[in-house]
């Protein structure tokens, strides 16, 4: 019975854990039940993905009703995986998440602040797993709007400017993808996103269809932060407190490309974007921008968590990148940065989330010589550090490595060229916290400052295992990223 | 039609108006029009809850709001221009995009051939539920009602945790505008 | 206030029907228009418009906030909970079927049991914004 | 003529995209916080008509089975509707908490002076 309803308590067991954590008034309790919702998340992820590897897509019909008439959830091995990186996230940020939350929220709000998390982690994984398009647009509201709660709690005022801004540019972008949605519901008369891609068959070139691509493609970029609507994420990230930041820098615009992948291949189908309309030129051009703009931006920064955050605008940009290769090779690298990216985003903020919680601040000065009163973080930075700028042996390399090869596949040698470039901006942005970190005098903020307690410290190693783990064993990864590509490369044609 | 032409008179108005006090009246009274539109278009319980939140729920946290802050809007610096470019580039996409719709009140549109006739003709015998609007919402697709219900619950847990308690004032430049 | 008493008067009059409507809405939902959703908004608009004409107060006298707070998830967990109860009864999530002897009966107890679910979390969660917004005013 | 009858014909799509347009002008336009929002909601609004219009079907009836008639309106496209309203309501409950925070941490709701505040320091 457990095994056949995988599906659907991958996403109830969050929304149950929220009803729990918001009767619950002490913080601690609520923790635990964020815990363990939390811990069982990736092992429902890991049996989808072995049922998918196994017995190929799964399809739940919710409430007995056979799509398309009711709602469908559907699994392959392209979101398995996601939802996979997604319930890994969270459950390693649990464990971290007690000791940071006590610092940064106020005790009587804890309780209710755990339950928006596991909202924002019930509409994350509603959105992975849901083949309906309707569907889709409900869990991206629960989650939005539980990302911006999680941003607003920040400590800082201009965290609420930030949830502002995001929320404003949030339900734009969601109100198009909605528009979007209508257009498409209007020309096939079905939500079902397999079924709205049968029945496009034929009429895949009218105008109402086409301009529901321009629709979601906008809508759903603004939420994955693509190149030009990205402003809302460098605040977002920079005044969130600690602990939402990591979450959802390594999730919520991961699932965003997952669901632009997914309109593009499974729906559309990749000739009519690839071969028809200039939708390869458009992202090539605005990844690009990305990778230098945002990296260039970053190096300027003072905060290192705006820092990092910049660096992320400009990271998304790689995995755009890999769309718009357009090649297995290509789509291969960018869903394995996809994966990548998330793990050492993650390290590298939970890793600064621990700075912040001995020393109140993450502002580069502060920082200066901070690597000699907590050595073991931040050899732990350094090393995530090291995986963003792409060196051998981490993962940042993996991916960039496939990215190259897709872009030689595809005759681009100047693009291959380019992607190397881009990565020596973030050498200079990165090289610059390490010589602050290690080389500098100790900063008076920095003197009282001692290793994170374990509960912070482990999951931060664990990520960063994880990012050298990857970087040299690429079979998993890289394996089943090649599969989901394969995978959508093959339900094209 | 004529309701048509109403809605977007009261638009206007709302673009126009720096009073928010009264930017929010009009709201109000755009959301009845388009609740009256609605039922003109057969949508009763849509119509239902567009009157009950549009112009009352929404209505009553605008003008808490507007309580709780101040009632004047003062003329944007800077230009125009971008923003103007924004909407008139989305509203050439839509009129790109809906002019291949078929026209207005047509049977025979894919929308209305596919799944919707199902819901019509077997509705009473899977439910027993006559109005079909409440059995599509609460069977057929009632998952997408609990993530409705979740977006509900989000919303009040999120108010809940910014607005309860006592209010923490960080140190800023307080201007309190004199209100009429 | 010179009208005062006339709106409380009229309060008191019309308070009931609200209530009474609510509850029409709510469970003629199945027949005419409405659901658990209009009348959560309608019930909620109740305690909103008592609580104009009372004071807040007193609104919190009958309604505590606490009672409120506890709304809002439960209607959640109601809904969530015939989701589950459908597992438990061997079928797919919120398959509503197994609730009676026959399939149709079924969904039309599930129908009824998660529009409460609905009425509860609107409700609640309509009151508890509005409590926050105005408890903020003072 | 013919174009005069496509024009007719597509009233109902003219004024919902002069709806979204002015919508979303406000929105990017305005600085003012609560004026955003209200745009906010005029855009969601208009997509509300969106989905409705197509979903009518002349001569039908609301889609409340009775023997009487026989054609109804799509019910499809309410019932998506519902969910939208309702998810537009818990937006804009949000974004007013938002706003009251913001006026009280910074002494303003018009996005111009709070950067203009900020650049100060």
């Amino acid at each position: 019975m457990i095994a056949a309803n995988l599906p659907a308590l991958q996403v109830v067991l969050p929304l149950l854990g929220a009803v729990l954590c918001a009767f619950l008034r002490r913080g601690v309790y609520a923790w635990g039940v964020a815990l363990i919702v939390s811990l069982a998340m990736p092992l429902i992820a890991i049996g989808l993905l072995i049922q998918v590897l196994d017995s190929g897509t799964i399809s739940y019909a919710m409430g007995g009703w056979k799509p398309p008439i009711g709602i469908e959830y559907r699994v392959d091995v392209f979101n398995a995986f996601l939802l996979l990186l997604v319930s890994v996230i969270a459950a390693v940020i649990m464990p971290y998440a007690k000791r940071s939350v006590e610092k940064e929220i106020p005790s009587d709000r804890q309780a209710w602040f755990y339950a928006i998390y596991l909202l924002c982690l019930c509409g994350l994984l509603g959105m992975a797993i849901t083949g309906d398009a309707f569907n889709i647009f409900v869990f991206m509201e629960v989650s939005s709007l539980a990302a911006y709660t999680l941003i607003a709690l920040g400590r800082d005022r201009r965290a609420l400017l930030a949830a502002y801004q995001y929320l404003i540019m949030g339900t734009i972008g969601a109100t198009f993808y909605v528009i979007g949605v209508g257009l498409l519901y209007s020309m096939t008369g079905t939500l079902n996103l397999a079924d709205i891609a049968s029945r496009l068959a034929g009429i895949e070139n009218s105008r109402a269809v086409l301009a529901a691509l321009a629709f979601l493609t906008v809508g759903i970029s603004l939420k994955l932060a693509l190149f030009p609507l990205h402003v809302w994420l460098p605040n977002a990230y920079a005044y969130a407190p600690s602990m939402a930041t990591v979450f959802l820098a390594a999730t919520a615009t991961k699932v965003a490309v997952y669901l632009l992948l997914r309109y593009f291949y499974t729906v559309f189908g990749a000739s009519i974007i690839f071969q028809d309309l200039p939708v390869s030129n458009i992202f090539l051009i605005l990844s690009l921008a990305a990778m230098f703009g945002a990296s260039i931006v970053a190096v300027f920064q003072d905060d290192v968590k705006r820092m990092l955050a910049y660096s992320s605008v400009g990271q998304i940009g790689y995995i755009t990148l890999g769309i718009a290769i357009a090649n297995l090779t290509g789509l291969t690298g960018g869903i394995v940065h996809l994966f990548n990216h998330a793990l050492m985003k993650a390290a590298l903020f939970m890793a600064i989330g621990a700075v912040f919680y001995r020393i109140g601040s993450v502002k580069l000065d502060d920082l200066a010589g901070i690597g000699k009163r907590m050595p073991i973080t931040m050899a732990a930075f350094v090393i995530a550090g090291f995986s963003i700028i792409g060196v051998p042996g981490t993962v940042g390399f993996v991916s960039k490595w496939y990215l190259v090869l897709g872009a030689f596949e595809q005759g681009w040698w100047w693009l291959a060229f380019l992607i190397v470039a881009s990565s020596l901006i973030s050498v200079v942005y990165i090289g610059r916290i390490v010589e602050v970190v290690w080389f500098r005098p100790v900063s008076a903020a920095a003197k009282r400052a001692e290793e994170p307690p374990l509960s912070m410290l482990l999951p931060t190693l664990l990520l960063v295992a994880a990012t050298v783990y990857f970087g040299i064993d690429t079979s998993a990864t890289a394996g089943i990223a090649g599969r989901a590509a394969e995978w959508l490369m093959v339900g094209v044609k | 039609m004529v309701l048509l032409t109403l809605l977007a008179a009261v638009t206007i108005g709302i673009i126009r108006i720096r009073n928010l006090f009264g930017v929010v009246v009009l709201g109000g009274i755009y959301s009845f029009l388009m609740a009256s539109v609605m039922i003109v278009l057969d949508a009763v319980d849509v119509a239902m809850t567009e009157a009950s939140v549009g112009a009352g729920i929404s209505m009553v946290l605008m003008l808490g709001t507007l309580y709780l802050t101040k009632t004047e809007e003062t003329v944007p610096a800077h230009t125009p221009l971008l923003p103007l470019f924004v909407a008139v580039a989305t509203g050439a996409a839509l009129v790109f995009g809906t002019f291949a719709l078929p026209p207005f009140g047509v049977a025979d549109t894919p929308m209305n051939l596919h799944v919707a006739p199902y819901y019509l003709g077997n509705s009473i015998q899977d439910t027993l539920v006559p109005n079909v609007v409440t059995s599509v919402l609460s069977s057929y697709r009632g998952f997408d009602t609990l993530g409705e219900t979740a977006v509900i619950f989000t919303a009040g847990i999120a108010v809940m945790l910014l607005l309860k308690g006592k209010r923490d004032v960080k140190p800023g430049p307080k201007r309190r505008s004199v209100r009429r | 206030m010179k009208f005062d008493v006339i709106f409380r008067v009229a309060a008191k009059i019309l308070i009931p029907y609200m209530l009474v409507f609510a509850l029409y809405v709510q469970f003629h939902g199945d027949f005419g228009p409405g659901g658990g959703f209009q009348a959560g908004v309608i019930a909620a608009a109740m305690v909103i418009f008592y609580a104009i004409i009372f004071g807040l107060k007193a609104a919190q006298k009958i309604f505590p906030p606490r009672i409120i707070e506890l709304m809002v998830p439960s209607g959640v967990g109601i809904f969530a909970g015939a989701g589950v109860l459908s597992l438990l009864l061997g079928e797919n999530y919120l398959n509503y079927s197994p609730f009676a002897q026959d399939p149709a009966h079924g969904q039309e107890y599930g129908i009824i049991l998660i529009e409460i679910g609905v009425l509860v979390t609107v409700s609640g969660t309509m009151v508890a914004i509005f409590y926050s917004f105005i408890g903020r005013g003072r | 003529m013919d174009l005069l009858q496509t024009i007719v014909s597509h009233y109902n799509h003219w004024i919902i995209i002069f709806l979204m347009v002015s919508g979303l002008y406000i929105v990017v336009a305005r600085g003012n916080m609560i004026k955003k929002l209200v745009g906010l909601g005029l855009f969601q609004t208009s997509v509300y008509l969106l989905y409705l219009s197509p979903g009518k079907i002349l001569g039908g009836t609301p889609p409340i089975l009775s023997p009487q008639f026989t054609v109804y309106s799509n019910p499809l496209p309410h019932v998506l509707i519902l969910t939208a309203i309702v998810v537009g309501v818990a937006t804009l409950a949000l974004g007013l908490a938002l706003v009251v925070r913001i006026n009280e941490a910074f002494g303003t709701i018009e996005e111009d002076e709070i950067f203009a505040g900020e650049e100060d320091k």
